[in-house]
């Protein structure tokens, strides 16, 4: 590239425009602005980056590069645990990538305005599959909507544990771990995990009353577990908190609400979860986020750190616009003041979903739910009966089932290995994190897996255990 | 305005995605879908979506795409920095072999996005002088977060942590960095401004003590000021045994001018999505602060690290001085992507030219600016030149016309222009407004800007009830005061609004113009 | 309207787009590139272009994309069938797999592609009852151009072309077919309608005779009626030793139902960018005429024709008798992919449920529009239901209220409605317009076309001014009469413009809406 | 998919519906409205096509079909001939990609503001790179203009003979012919082909003087030729043209006019040529497109079977527009009567080409015509050094060049299938169509070709020849 011309990203690198805005500010040279900063500060060399590339460069670069991936396009995955592959409608890309909102920042309700319908829609439409009224602007992943939600139980209730259940992504369970602050700090929140029975995969209910005492914010668990298991003891779980004074809080894949009922109406007090899968690619893992949603109560909407959309009345009459709602409870409104803090988040993939909801509508929900649910349990079936291989929780669950490979002699990463070699990406491995699972892997089944996708597995199964 | 909300569109039976049914062989070893759900969690109502074709949603979200200002017109709104996002940075990070890419593949499979990774980590030790950087922080404010994580992981692997329980920030940094040290269990401590627009040393020397956990601040601050002490402030907070982090997020004012390493700080943050020209999407995400620190520090980063052995690439899960995860995964890859592809479009003499051409941007609009009537600047006795962006305030002419702040932004929107940034609470300065001018826009744009405000000025002096009432062009009026915020009234939902007011709606031509569609 | 043409935009020395420095060791051999050209033949002079940086251009785009109306609110367009054009479509062509795709490619590295124009080439055969179709067509006018080269190949072939140097259409037939007749060489006759809409089997008989190369002909008509006699057309022009050629351009109101083949035709033509779902791009394509006959006439089509050969497909190029190329390479591939991706999609029950939608939509509107004030439909006395389309006439409304169809098309366009059309020329009934439901469009979005056309009768026959002056709301008002026609004045280019006319222009605010920013 | 579900693409596809509809025009069936075809006319089965496909099972069955391709992205490409690679911004694809123009229609001026003010933008920028005021909206191919600019000249002169180069594209030659109508019809236009200098590629002045009679209608040559080479005796050629009453029509590559004469300086009439070349795609072939051009003068504005946009004055004082000028000469004004027919073109490549010459600038056509001279010709002296292979036509041209093997005693089609098997696709095969060029390829070198690429290209060779 060479250094005479302007860049096409700065349209005032052409030498005589900066030098006519010099001339208007009646300095000699750019430098003379920066005297600011005191020359001790300044770095004495340019930097030292690899060379500038024109556009057709770059696009050969990073495409080279790009190339080394091999993806779950390429290749059959049935990777979940915490990321899952979902179809994405076009028109959900197609809408997501427009400019107009990719390049918004926050301007006035009358400005921003189709921007703000679509999240508020967002909220709405994501209300209606929870059955909740109040429903916040995303947060940045399930994790961190889990870490928020207990921090708001705690300063609910004055209290300072939480129960978790120990089936639960540990990855989620880090970033809780960190919202919840370590012992050392003043208002650290104690964690006390629950165990979960050997057998079903279901809370340990005895281990889950131990736990729940008059110091408990909240009872966390998920529907489905990160086991994959649909909690149907949920109702009585949500009443063992309620006795207890605390609160309960679900994490759940709002996918699966089609078919599984809606969190409130088993108890739930604060929900939480992915939008991920509603529309979202993995983008490498770039494509999680989180939502939080409560019942429609000032004690809870007071204690929400994130944003939120309201509709409202314009001045001119019979119109309606859409604007920020209790933007002062924020950090961005009251600083170290305001609930936890608030900043970028993933408000693009509630773009995303908005349409994605839209799309799917009620019979759309419903009939993914149900073909889930049939492609995972024949895949679960169907690996059953190879040999040395168990489906450790082989009813109740939705779309991720643990399968077993102990009898087989063979590692995990052994068998993964082999099936990668055949275009196959296994269950994710959980012989490190749940150690009393053997050598098990936690394998992911949606509605994208054909017949002959799950056969296929199978069959290279039988060959590699 | 008269596009519906979506609740109000469609009808029974209407599909906007189907789905295969499931192959024969399948439904007949499985039988009833429902019966694989234990029965007390069935769903036995029905969400009450929509229920819309394909091209009705599409057409729907394009129309309130069009309804969006954004960068239509002109955006320079402060302390965001504004750039442009390339189109081509789009369109590598939307190609499949990195939208269809699992985080938990095996490293062999993801040797392109590991690679990625690595470079602009690099890229970053460079631009900043630290050691390492991890990209797992999902914006700025998570950065912040991640941040104090380390910062409490360090204290405490050094029994110091219940001790050194104070953070100090001031109030011209950005909220990310006090909210995130309050969530993260610190106290913080808030250093004001003296009349050169940053706090005197003395105050700084005044709250650091042997509870000082660490020092988080911005320079230049969100008023475009840079803090010549700050060399002096890190070395007292060192001596007094805390640490220093950098929030970088006005990096503009002084990318390759300095470097956080040089300063003495411990760490950094930047944001990939502002100053590394990924799209911010309506302050919105997905985001990156890519959060750097010494060696020293690396040990209690977030794991995983990537990590380069030779060709290859590989992630370093075993780390136990680790504070663990800030987010799920590696973080937005994606972001990463567009950041680097920006990084290696702009090269180390764009990136320094951009810095040059921000901060003359910004002295260049504040000669125009302050010639127009009603306008003044913050810290009018702090004469040095502001960097990237310049702190105003309108109170002269809210005292003598009544037109606030507020106004002068709607009336602007008239003209195509994206509402200016005010301030973070609290707001020092009354009616502030804190334009930057960025590498983006040309001559022509800022003249244009400081044009609209003069004619803003000109109408709020001689019919200010057109700016009160504005605005006049775009797709709605302006918000009824309280409404979003008054619990009776507030909805967040479609479902509240139900519950809480009813409205109605008749065929009529549309009224008035989206503000998308307007030129520079 | 107030974005700028782009000549009057940017700066000296602004680039958009950089390219990199020949390497040194390249530079070093070849030296200066101009010495490389012919003095004779070097440029003095430097192209007038804009300088401008890549986001100016990209936003002036995207806002005049803003100001396009198109379907983002109702667009009922006759004879053009708005579709639905499906994202995934748009997703799938435009990989890189296909774009980047060379068609000189040998045949191994291009199976892909080949795969795509075989399987809609059997999928076209299914629906037309024909032999082979070929995609070389970059239109529908190019595909009647095709049949009139395969016409003339035909009959030269058996030593009877210029003898048989007539081509016979109906004045109801889209204009491409007489045109492309005529451009062909042939000599034409037009037909004309008798009062049940399409002409009579006499004025046929009469036409026919030893000099009849052909028929070209639609059916449904661009009038929405069906000729039930065409069976017996075709036959006495075969016996007269003429071709008879299907224009299927108003396939939407019979597909499915009834074939070329089964009518008696030797050929046909589709249009893939509107009655299979790809885009038609402003009537401007790229796009796509898929033409086909029966096996008698396949040895004179336009090669190479795409061949399966048990897994493998390959190119025909061996085929002595081929009229050559009417287009360069293959056609519009792409185009051929979006086609195909639509026909997957809807399968034979979801084409067959489209005609029905169409024909079902038409006959509802009609309803609606005759109960109009003003309104009245071509061949009253033709009581039979028309297909997908219906010409009506507004002949009533212009005497009654001076008020004629732009007059009422322009008034729409305020209410988000895109113009209807009129007709093609001649204007067989006054003030004619032709909407055409579609299968795309709920019945709310018809109801809305009717409203409005409802309230801008009112409107014509209460307060005309509003109509005649229309429309209010766009990005422009109408042009001035005659001004794109007057060789002083008319400028197709802004060179022209600026030696025939000077204009000045202000800061002024935004005036009012882009066309685009209303709903449905 | 279940026939009972609504389908996406069609809104009034639910049965409940199509009832009301049904009912409010008084019948009882859709079949009732179909009393206008015979029975005989119908179709008595239903169609039978494959299986209708899901949007996910559709993305993967053509992604599948896709895959088979290996394009010029994956492989190192030589090949021109008609359409050719260069760089295409990213921001072009942006912007040709916008839903609102992919799916408008012709409306009126002020509806379809925007997209008309972009087409006008597209023929004032080509006409500043060609230097004349009258351009039209494009034709759907190279040869298409050609062939119709030819008509017109016929038209315009009343002759019915034009002298064409023998260097030209085949495919666009069998084009022409078509446009030239066969020998048996009254308006034939004969074509004489102009034999080329076989030292130099250029034009046998000879011959074309012995071609150029009171009959010729108009002679025919491009800059650069099919065959690579800059025609320096374009103003001879011309003079000797406009000396008989014949049109010089002269077909070019606009991405050459930064450093090419425009035709008009050295004495064209008309001009034609492709506009791929501005920022279009391969897309398989489908990226072609073609313009017309010539001075603004009724006698040739009236001949023009194109559409044209015209800016214009709005009835508002000072504001501007622009719509179809000289819309009632076209056969959609005149059917039969009309010059020759228009219909669909490629105008979704003219916004992409308005794009493009925007962000080129004349620097960047200038740059880019230098880079492509010094790339090319590097290439050309690289492969004459390998032993056996030759340049045929060695200087002068432009971005493509003709390669001779026949000393290697091997055929082109075995070089290339060699070449092919390294992932390079080597020039385009001329030995069929110019049997006197021997076993010759037609390399084209562009911008995109780095000093690398080519180094790549010659050691490949060196090792397959």
């Amino acid at each position: 590239m060479r250094n005479v011309s302007a860049h096409p990203y700065m349209a005032n690198s052409v030498p005589e425009i900066q030098q006519a805005m010099l001339e208007s500010i009646g300095v000699d040279t750019v430098e003379e602005l920066f005297v600011q900063i005191p020359q001790d500060h300044r770095l004495t060399r340019p930097l030292d980056l690899p060379p500038a590339l024109s556009e057709r460069e770059l696009r050969r670069h990073v495409v080279g590069i790009l190339a080394k991936n091999s993806t779950t396009e390429d290749n059959l995955s049935f990777l979940g645990a915490g990321i899952w592959q979902h179809h994405v409608p076009a028109a959900v890309d197609e809408i997501v990538r427009r400019n107009e909102w990719l390049t918004s920042i926050f301007g006035e309700p009358s400005s921003d305005h189709g921007r703000n319908q679509a999240w508020f829609e967002f909220c709405s439409q994501l209300g209606e599959l929870l059955n909740l009224d109040l429903v916040a602007l995303p947060v940045r992943s399930w994790g961190s909507a889990a870490g928020h939600a207990m921090r708001m139980a705690a300063r609910l209730t004055g209290r300072n544990e939480v129960a978790i259940v120990r089936a639960i992504d540990p990855q989620r369970l880090s970033v809780i771990r960190n919202y919840c602050e370590p012992p050392e700090m003043a208002n650290h929140i104690a964690i006390r995990l629950v165990a979960y029975d050997p057998a079903t995969g279901l809370i340990d209910m005895d281990d889950l009353r131990a736990a729940v005492t008059d110091r408990t914010a909240a009872v966390y668990f998920e529907v489905p577990s990160y086991l994959g298991v649909v909690e149907h003891q949920a109702a009585e779980i949500a009443a063992i908190a309620r006795a207890a004074g605390a609160e309960t809080i679900v994490g759940v894949d709002p996918i699966s609400l089609g078919v599984l009922a809606a969190p409130v109406d088993y108890g739930a007090d604060l929900v939480v979860g992915t939008i991920q899968t509603l529309g979202v690619h993995l983008h490498a893992g770039g494509g999680v986020g989180g939502f939080i949603a409560s019942r429609d109560e000032p004690r809870y909407a007071e204690q929400y750190p994130t944003l939120f959309i309201s509709i409202a009345e314009t001045l001119e009459p019979g119109e309606h616009g859409f604007g920020l709602g209790l933007f002062h409870q924020t950090s961005y409104g009251l600083r170290d003041k305001g609930n936890d803090w608030t900043g970028h988040s993933v408000y693009m993939w509630a773009i995303a979903a908005t349409a994605y909801m839209a799309m799917m509508g009620p019979q759309g929900f419903a009939e993914v739910g149900k073909l889930i649910l049939q492609r995972a349990h024949h895949a679960a079936q169907l690996l059953s009966g190879i040999k040395g291989v168990r489906v450790t929780f082989p009813s109740g669950f939705f779309k991720e089932f643990v399968v077993n490979f102990d009898d087989t002699g063979k590692s995990v990463a052994d068998i993964n290995d082999a099936l990668r070699a055949r275009g196959i990406f296994g269950g994710k491995d959980l012989s490190g994190d749940f150690p009393e699972l053997g050598q098990s892997a936690l394998y992911c089944v949606t509605e994208i897996h054909t017949l002959s996708d799950i056969e296929r597995l199978a069959g290279a199964l039988n060959e590699v255990v | 305005w008269n596009e519906p909300v979506i609740h109000e569109m469609g009808h029974p039976g209407r599909r906007g995605v189907l789905f295969p049914q499931a192959e024969d062989a399948l439904q007949e070893r499985i039988g009833d879908a429902v019966e694989l759900i234990p029965s007390a969690l069935r769903r036995k109502d029905k969400p009450a979506l929509p229920e819309m074709s394909e091209p009705e949603v599409l057409y729907h979200y394009l129309r309130l795409s069009q309804q969006t200002l954004g960068m239509m017109g002109i955006s320079l709104f402060g302390t965001c920095t504004m750039k442009y996002n390339p189109q081509i940075n789009e369109a590598l990070a939307w190609r499949p072999e990195l939208t269809e890419l699992h985080p938990l593949q095996h490293e062999d499979t993801m040797q392109g996005a590991l690679e990625i990774v690595h470079n602009m980590d690099m890229i970053l030790r460079e631009i900043s002088g630290m050691d390492q950087f991890v990209f797992q922080a999902g914006g700025g404010a998570e950065a912040a977060f991640t941040s104090c994580a380390v910062i409490r992981a360090y204290h405490a692997s050094r029994g110091e942590l219940e001790q050194r329980n104070e953070i100090i920030t001031t109030i011209a940094t950005h909220p990310c960095n006090p909210s995130t040290a309050d969530a993260a269990g610190f106290k913080v401590i808030t250093l004001m401004l003296d009349e050169n627009g940053y706090p005197s040393l003395d105050s700084l020397k005044a709250a650091v003590s042997d509870r000082t956990a660490a020092i988080m601040v911005n320079n230049p601050d969100d008023m475009g000021v840079y803090n010549p002490e700050m060399k002096e402030w890190v070395r007292i907070v060192h001596e007094a045994g805390g640490l220093a982090f950098y929030d970088a997020a006005n990096l503009n004012g002084t990318m390759s001018k300095l470097r956080a390493r040089e300063i003495g700080f411990d760490a950094c943050m930047f944001m990939l999505h502002k100053t590394f020209g990924a799209p911010k999407s309506g302050v919105g995400g997905p985001a990156t602060g890519a959060y750097g620190c010494t060696a020293a520090l690396a040990p209690f980063l977030p794991a995983p690290l990537v990590k380069r052995e030779g060709d290859r690439y590989r992630l370093d899960h075993d780390r136990p001085q680790s504070v663990g995860k800030i987010r799920e995964f590696l973080g937005n890859v994606q972001v990463v992507l567009k950041a680097y592809a920006w990084a290696r479009t702009m090269g180390a003499e764009g990136i320094a030219q951009a810095s040059d051409i921000s901060v003359l941007g910004n002295n260049y609009m504040e000669k125009g600016l302050l010639a127009i009537r009603g306008v003044t600047r913050s810290h009018p006795d702090a004469k040095l030149p502001r960097l990237e962006m310049t702190r105003y305030s309108l109170e002269t002419m809210k005292e003598e016309t009544g037109v606030n702040v507020h106004d002068v932004s709607n009336r602007m929107t008239d003209f195509g222009i994206d509402p200016l940034w005010t301030s973070h609470e609290p707001w020092l300065l009354p009616e502030p407004f804190t334009p930057e001018a960025g590498e983006m826009y040309g001559k022509e744009a800022l003249d244009r800007w400081i044009a609209v405000l003069a004619r803003v000025s000109d109408e709020a002096y001689s019919t200010p009830e057109i700016v009160k009432n504005s605005p006049h062009n775009q797709a709605t009026h302006r918000l009824k005061p309280g409404e979003t915020d008054d619990p009776s009234i507030r909805a967040m939902t479609w479902r509240a609004f139900q519950k809480k007011r009813v409205r109605t709606e008749g065929v009529e031509p549309s009224r008035r113009t989206g503000p998308t569609c307007r030129s520079a």
